[in-house]
């Protein structure tokens, strides 16, 4: 099923990532101007836990790092860009590139003893950091404002344009722009160097790769798209505070890299609409019924529970595994009715022939 | 002086509850190979189960065996039902499943239960022992679960060092297919593993509950310290979860004690990251073997 | 949430001739939940009463309760959807310093009333945000109230302090610091507000306190902080005068851990035995009180979900009376600058279940003015003080008023 | 004895054996041979029900097998030495072998059984009680066969036993293999890429191509037969 | 019969002038190396080199400690003397991952492939010592990258062409036949251009028509490049080796030309016993 050369994306990293950024974008684009306000701010939450479930998903599901705590990266993202909007006067882009940049050094910091550490080891790391960030901004109030957070001025709109749609351009430009350099990335050696690491250490190093510098650089990375993540949540949220950062975060974005699908830039699309509209959709459905308060309350998280479950059992692979894997079914299907024979080993060129002799 | 003794005994009192969540995770992970985060709501729900027992004014001990009776079945069919489809799909599967039970157990136990606080009835009085004048921040409450720690520790080494159950199960762990191509029946084997760890969670449940509060997200915490200790410890050795969960306990005590109580979680990072730098795979792992 | 702009927009959103629509954020679930869970729909509850007979100038209250754990992460996003959704005419009742901080500017951006926020935040007048209004007597008051009991009959005695390390423990040291000399102070303690912060229970803050030689022992704590630090100074078996702010001695929900916790212990519910705290609210063991009785009744019969009386439950439909007040006071013409000016200029002549009027004013956005202090004594609570009033630097006057009596609209409860 | 009859595999669309049929005698050895991906692992790993049979039968001793669970088949004497070793190396060697006997433990002959093991591979003794993940490859081996006889099988699959052995041991294990066979009535499916040392302790021998027998003969006989063992065998 | 290294270098003299090389002469040389683990001794004072346009092969019962001397010259394990030598350099401290850009390359036993990355991606991965472009230039998806990437691609197709499985370049490992795995191995060691291949066991699994095509492509690679192998194939050893090295409880017991070593009684007892077809010589009573 090969298509036309001229409808076929370029290799070139940056140039087929941006082709593909420009068409997502203006969908993005006219979806922002179609619906409501509230559905634009709902939009701008999909960009910031798209950018942050595609950074987890390089660091787990590319690299094989397990990150039961990547909310604590957000926070420092969020936390360097609320400081820097509450003390400085500065472009918005000033901000949110310190987030990134802060984040990546945090990480980077965090990816050091992290390189030894494997499987259950690095999860009980990453989920002690996650509970550990909360009570900084208690130890250090005088600089975080301890429970009260920071306060953060949404972006002034140009214009006639309202603030949400203002809001949802920020975001999904954002994240839109982080993941053209998470797909570059990918697509490099480096990209290559961390599926190695991952499937086989031993190997990757008889190879010439250093499996601990790599986990490193992936460390930074992550935390980078977590940091950008946590610059765009600032200013969507209005406030960053301990509570922004609980462990329940960290959670939903491990939740949403697998449903979406562990490992893809794409999936983390999946997810984020996953983890915005599920607990919506429960909560318009469970306002249908006549449940009682204690019952209702609990609605939401228990569906959200359910739907983790049942999604892993039904697509192991998340949503973008699932997709790939029905795209191939159709091929198969295609292929089948060209009449192609199901026999799809290829016979090697030293195997012999298969004609029969009788003994 | 006296505020070293309390800030020990009182650290160690929780350390060896958080131990008790790390054996029960040790358990698992020896027998199953997967980090089970619900392992402490599962605990919460045995305990609401002696709850509403106790509410019925069934005797304490009768409740008690209920709850890890209740602990058995529980673990047995969560295997079943959720945890058996997923064998030989990626590893993050299973923790992701266990999250989701996680969330789904504790929203269940809040509806039924509500997400109000209650009491649990300790077993034994939780007014501490006095030493000549001075009383200890240590009650008969802390002696019978220092002596339930220890029994299950115990029971965990033996279980998996000298019968043959546990060797079952640490080949059923590491090597399914291998293990049924030498006559073990590798699905009860697992089946047998949650139940038990779950059995040693609902132990957990009932000896954390008296001395937090019972409410559907009492464990939640726990648990991380749990697991904090597990890993500390070695996820593979019971003794390690021990020392490993006595070891967080006194951490958070002392770096609460002296440095305020907002340090408690950040000493416990620090902890993790100090200790794991230095052995890998914990305290009690053992030396890796060749690779190559 | 796709509701778009309705054909009434040029109205006042969230009023039309038959509905007005209000919304609230609040933990049902989760940490925070146990007690507060209760407060919304007690409130809820008085709204349907007043539909029931009626509604305010024909209009029924229409009042959307929406869980955000005590999350503010999803208090924004929730409160953003009660406005642009769900067309609400304001906020009422929204539960938490932190969480109502976080929407604090959003409503205020858009002229959205922030009303009776259930904390005792002394933040809540800040000439920033004239939309905001707090509910609580504000915790430094309180702080001060419970103070200068405290100098007046411990004088002598050590005093320790154990407090919730954020805005609500730390205004109420602000407000005990400011009665009580430094000299007597035998030590402060803290813990973290967080599930992890009491995972290891108040026993080092409890021993650090005995040690250090106090005698009277003042716990700005939530419910479940207090009952740990009761606790843990039952197993050092010190039992020290207890001082305790409103916020975490509810007694029903005290009592109902104690009493268990207590069953191996010495005796029954002694525990609790005279801890002193303060009430801005009748004592709800006070049956004979017109509005005890009135809410009772209101909530048996329209709170779904209504378990028990206790002070959540009085709490939450003290909120409910305050915003019918406010709605009649704003007139037929229900507007939104209205509504501000009307809880500015009669604010302080509601007739609400409160013991003392409020503050309001267009300078002050606090709620109840002070508080009396009340003993507990065998699971009910005794006043033992007059009732006092007073602000966050001014002197503590007697309130000598005394309550409002149950409005018309109620009477056939 | 062990019957089988149109055995059909497949792996999703990929077809792996297809209508393969022979039969294995008490105490007779049958060398199954074949190149690279002809099959040979697919139908051991179908015997033992690792792999689902699409269609045909597995007759032991008279009863249909196919079907059964792996640990069922095992538990009725078939013994199996998967390709690749499938040494558990978390356990020690003594554990591994033990483990081979377990679901035996109650019969008297046990214990005799696992040191027989032992015995027949002298590195191993010495090794009891260091984890199998010390090994070296060719003890790896060593060791999944001790583990594998140890559970006293009546039918034993080995899918290339000399892979990483060195030429003595290799020669010394066939010699094994022939002398259970003669004594004990041992049967055995042999798979082997050396197709030499393989037909030379075989009674019979199956010829796999591309999922199907293409020969099945006396091993002596298709060991003469130039054309076919020049096209399949390599040799 | 003299060749020249990639350096310019002659090459150690031939197998059958001279069995140790000195250690100055360039390409590997392991010196009186000694390991043990916890008491066991592994490898006992064992020496060794290895040069250009050579194969030398290891042999050596079960347990001889072939692979730990693997290990030894990867960096996988210290040992407690002895020394490593690299082109007149001693390897210290090194790690595994260092030897790819000093241009040794190995095989692992079995075919220790990444089953995540298609066979092309494999080679890819055995190219990144020669890769050169940036994080900047990779994150940005700019020219510098791209460009090094597709020469990159050319010779990692070039190696599997090589091996004769282009064809298979975009197929993931675990669909692919055995032998093809092994080559698709072969060519990830091989794509940048090293001056010593180590190989542990490479024959295994292989059927007789693959191990002799595999004898060829050994005998190609000799000119190009040094050659240290692990085999117990006797065929593949006999065949392609130009010297041998037999250890047996971790010393060296033999070295010499294949001839020599199938003469040897010594190895005869220990290793090789007589031919498979007859009756074996109760070799272990
Ligand atoms: N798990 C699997 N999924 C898909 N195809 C498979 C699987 N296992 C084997 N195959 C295919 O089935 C066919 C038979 O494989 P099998 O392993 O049985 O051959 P073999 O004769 O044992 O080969 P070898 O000598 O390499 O061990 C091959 O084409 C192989 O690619
Ligand atoms: N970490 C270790 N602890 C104890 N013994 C070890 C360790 N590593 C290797 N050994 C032992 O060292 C010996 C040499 O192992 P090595 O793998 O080098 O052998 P080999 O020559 O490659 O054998 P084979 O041909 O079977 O692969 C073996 O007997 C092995 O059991
Ligand atoms: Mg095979
Ligand atoms: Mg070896």
């Amino acid at each position: 099923m090969k298509l036309p050369r001229w409808l076929r994306l370029p290799t070139q990293p940056l140039l087929r990532h941006l082709l593909l950024a420009v068409a997502g974008g203006l969908v993005l684009y006219v979806i922002t101007l179609s619906v409501s306000q509230y559905d634009n701010l709902e939009l701008a939450e999909i960009g910031w836990y798209a950018i942050a479930i595609a950074g987890l998903s390089v660091l787990t599901g590319v690299n094989g790092q397990i990150s039961l705590g990547h909310g604590a990266f957000m926070a420092v993202g969020a936390y360097s860009a609320g400081l820097m909007m509450e003390h400085f006067d500065l472009p918005l882009i000033v901000p949110v590139l310190v987030a990134v940049g802060a984040a990546a050094v945090i990480g980077g910091l965090v990816g050091l003893p992290a390189t030894r550490l494997k499987g259950p080891y690095l999860a009980g790391v990453t989920l002690a950091l996650a509970f550990a960030v909360q009570d900084l901004p208690n130890k250090f109030s005088s600089l975080f404002n301890g429970d009260q957070g920071i306060i953060v001025n949404p972006p002034t709109p140009p214009g006639t344009v309202p603030a949400e749609r203002w809001l949802a351009w920020i975001t999904l430009f954002g994240a839109v722009v982080g993941m053209v350099i998470l797909a570059n990335f990918l697509r490099s050696r480096f990209g290559r160097s961390l599926r190695a690491v991952r499937d086989d250490e031993i190997a990757a190093s008889a190879a010439g790769l250093n499996p601990a510098r790599l986990r490193v650089l992936t460390f930074a990375v992550s935390a980078a798209a977590a940091g950008l993540a946590g610059g765009l949540f600032a200013l969507w949220s209005g406030i960053v505070s301990p509570d922004s950062f609980s462990l329940f975060l960290s959670i939903q974005l491990l939740a949403g890299m697998v449903i979406g699908g562990s490992g893809s830039l794409i999936g983390a699309w999946w997810g984020a609409l996953a983890l915005v509209y599920i607990p919506e959709w429960t909560q318009n459905v469970s306002g249908h019924f006549n449940l009682s308060a204690g019952v209702k309350a609990n609605m939401q998280n228990a569906v959200f529970g359910l739907l983790i479950i049942v999604i892993m059992m039904l697509a192991p692979s998340g949503i973008q595994g699932w997709l790939r894997s029905l795209w191939s079914a159709i091929g198969r299907l295609a292929r089948r009715s060209k009449g192609d024979s199901d026999q799809a080993v290829a016979p090697l060129t030293s195997t012999p022939s298969p004609e029969r002799i009788s003994p | 002086m006296g505020r070293f003794v309390d800030l020990t005994l009182n650290g160690f009192t929780y350390g060896v509850i958080y131990a008790a969540v790390a054996l029960g995770l040790v358990l698992i992970w020896r027998a199953t190979r997967i980090v089970n985060f619900a392992q402490g709501a599962l605990a919460t729900l045995t305990t609401y189960i002696a709850v509403s027992l106790l509410d019925r004014s069934v005797n304490y001990w009768l409740a008690f065996a209920g709850a890890l009776f209740a602990g058995l079945v529980i673990g047995a069919l969560t295997e079943r039902v959720f945890i058996r489809p997923l064998y030989g799909k990626p590893d993050l599967n299973p923790i992701v499943v266990s999250i989701g039970l996680l969330i789904l157990v504790e929203s269940i136990a809040g509806a039924i239960w509500g997400s109000g606080d209650r009491g649990f009835e300790p077993a034994f009085s939780q007014i501490g022992i006095s030493v000549g004048k001075t009383h200890l921040e240590f009650s008969h409450f802390d002696v019978f679960v220092l002596a339930s720690v220890l029994v299950l520790m115990v029971g965990i080494l033996v279980l998996f060092r000298w019968t043959n159950l546990g060797l079952r199960m640490r080949a059923s762990a590491f090597a399914p297919e291998v293990a049924r191509l030498l006559g073990v029946r590798v699905g009860r084997i697992l089946t047998t593993g949650w139940a038990l760890a779950t059995f040693a969670g609902a132990l957990a449940g009932l000896l954390v509950a008296p001395k937090v509060l019972l409410s559907p997200n009492m464990m939640d915490p726990i648990l991380v310290y749990g697991f904090a200790a597990a890993v500390l410890g070695g996820l593979d050795s019971p003794l390690g979860a021990l020392v490993g969960g006595i070891v967080t306990g006194l951490g958070i005590s002392y770096v609460g004690g002296y440095m305020g109580s907002s340090m408690e979680t950040v000493g416990a990072a620090v902890l993790l990251i100090v200790v794991l730098s230095i052995r890998p795979e914990g305290i009690f792992s053992r030396p890796s073997a060749r690779r190559v | 949430g796709t509701t778009s702009a309705k054909p009434t927009a040029t109205t006042t959103p969230g009023v039309t001739a038959s509905q007005i629509i209000l919304g609230t954020t609040t933990p049902l679930s989760g940490p925070a939940a146990p007690g507060y869970s209760e407060i919304a729909p007690a409130a809820g509850a008085i709204f349907d009463y007043v539909n029931a007979h009626g509604g305010i100038f024909g209009r029924k209250i229409k009042f959307i309760i929406d869980n955000d754990q005590y999350n503010p992460t999803l208090t924004v996003p929730m409160t953003k959807q009660l406005v642009q959704a769900d067309n609400v005419f304001a906020t009422v009742g929204g539960l938490g310093t932190p969480t109502q901080l976080a929407v604090q500017p959003y409503l205020n951006s858009q002229k959205i009333p922030q009303l009776f926020i259930a904390s005792g935040c002394a933040c809540w007048t800040d000439s920033k945000y004239p939309y905001s209004f707090g509910f609580q007597p504000n915790y430094i008051v309180e702080g001060k109230i419970l103070g200068s009991y405290v100098k007046k009959n411990f004088a002598g005695e050590k005093v320790g302090y154990l407090y919730q390390d954020d805005e609500f423990g730390l205004d109420g040291v602000k407000g005990l610091d400011q009665e009580i000399s430094k000299s007597s102070i035998a030590g402060e303690q803290n813990y973290q507000g967080t599930s992890a912060g009491l995972a290891a229970g108040l026993g080092n803050q409890i021993s650090a306190l005995k040690n250090a030689g106090a005698k009277v022992v003042v716990l700005y704590t939530i419910p479940a902080a207090t009952a740990l630090a009761l606790l843990a100074a039952a197993e050092l078996r010190w039992s020290p005068q207890w001082v305790i702010s409103s916020v975490g001695a509810d007694p029903p929900t005290l009592a109902g851990l104690l009493s268990s916790f207590s069953k191996k212990a010495v005796t029954g519910t002694a525990l609790l035995n005279g801890a002193i705290t303060n009430a801005y609210l009748p004592p709800e063991s006070d049956a004979s009180n017109a509005w005890v009785k009135l809410s009772k009744s209101i909530l048996t019969t329209y709170d779904k979900g209504y378990t028990a009386w206790d002070g959540n439950a009085e709490y939450g439909a003290a909120l409910g009376y305050a915003t019918v007040e406010l709605l009649e006071a704003a007139g037929k013409n229900l507007t939104r600058p209205g509504l501000i000016k009307a809880l500015e200029t009669d604010g302080s002549k509601f007739a609400t279940s409160g013991l003392v009027p409020f503050t309001y004013s267009a300078s002050d956005h606090y709620g109840f003015s002070g508080s009396e202090i009340v003993k507990i004594e065998n699971g009910n609570v005794n006043p033992v003080s007059p009732i006092y009033e007073s602000t966050n630097t001014g002197p503590i006057t007697t309130y000598t008023g005394s309550q409002a009596p149950v409005p018309n609209l109620f009477k056939g409860a | 004895m062990l019957e089988i009859d149109r055995l059909s595999v497949a792996y999703g669309p990929v077809r792996a054996l297809t209508e393969v049929s022979f039969e294995a005698r008490d105490g007779s050895i049958t060398a199954v041979l074949g190149a690279n991906g002809a099959g040979k692992t697919t139908l051991l790993r179908t015997i033992t029900g690792l792999v689902p049979a699409k269609e045909g039968s597995i007759r032991y001793d008279g009863k249909e097998i196919a079907g059964l669970a792996p640990e069922e088949v095992v538990r009725r004497g078939i013994s199996h030495v998967p390709e690749g070793r499938g040494v558990i190396t978390e356990l020690t060697v003594e554990e591994n072998i033990r483990l081979g006997a377990l679901w035996r433990r109650r019969q008297p002959d046990y214990q005799e059984a696992i040191d027989r093991a032992f015995a027949l591979f002298p590195p191993l003794e010495s090794r009891r009680k260091q984890s199998a993940a010390t090994l070296s490859g060719g003890e790896r081996q060593m060791l999944a066969i001790a583990r594998a006889l140890a559970a006293k099988p009546d039918l034993l699959l080995l899918d290339e036993p000399s892979l990483g052995l060195a030429p003595l041991v290799t020669a010394e294990l066939m010699r094994i293999i022939r002398e259970l066979a003669r004594t004990d009535g041992l049967t055995v499916l042999l798979v082997e890429q050396n197709a030499r040392s393989a037909l030379s302790i075989a009674d019979v021998a199956i010829v796999l191509n591309l999922g199907r027998v293409v020969a099945s003969d006396k091993a002596a006989a298709l060991a003469s037969e130039d054309e076919l063992r020049h096209r399949y065998l390599g040799f | 019969m003299t060749a020249t290294t990639a350096d310019g270098l002659p090459a150690a003299p031939a197998a059958d002038t001279a069995p140790a090389a000195p250690a100055t002469a360039a390409g590997l040389v392991v010196e009186n190396v000694t390991v043990s683990f916890g008491g066991l001794s592994v490898l006992d004072n064992v020496s060794l080199t290895s040069s250009t346009g050579e194969i030398v092969g290891v042999i050596g019962p079960n347990g001889a400690g072939k692979t730990t001397l693997f290990n030894v010259i990867c960096g996988f394990v210290r040992p407690q003397e002895g020394r490593v030598v690299w082109r007149g350099k001693q390897l210290r401290h090194h790690h595994p991952y260092d030897l790819a850009s000093l241009g040794i390359e190995r095989t692992l036993q079995g075919v220790g492939l990444f089953q995540g990355l298609d066979a092309l991606d494999n080679v890819l991965v055995g190219a990144a010592p020669v890769a050169r472009s940036g994080l900047f230039s990779a994150l940005f998806g700019l020219w510098p990258s791209s460009r090094e990437e597709r020469r990159l691609r050319d010779q990692a197709m070039e190696a599997l062409d090589r091996m004769g499985v282009a064809e298979y370049a975009a197929r993931m490992p675990s669909t692919l036949p055995y032998p093809v795995q092994k080559r698709i191995a072969l060519a990830r060691a091989l794509v940048s251009q090293p001056a010593l291949v180590m190989m542990d066991e490479p024959a295994s699994g292989l059927s007789a028509s693959d191990i002799s095509e595999l004898a060829e492509l050994l005998g190609a690679l000799r000119s190009e490049m040094g050659v240290l192998i692990v085999e117990h194939n006797m065929d593949l050893v006999m065949a392609t080796c130009d010297r041998i090295v037999v250890l047996d409880f971790g010393k060296v017991i033999a070295t010499g030309v294949p001839d020599e070593i199938r003469a040897d009684p010594v190895v005869t007892t220990a290793y090789l016993g007589e031919a498979v077809e007859s009756e074996p010589a109760d070799a272990r009573d």
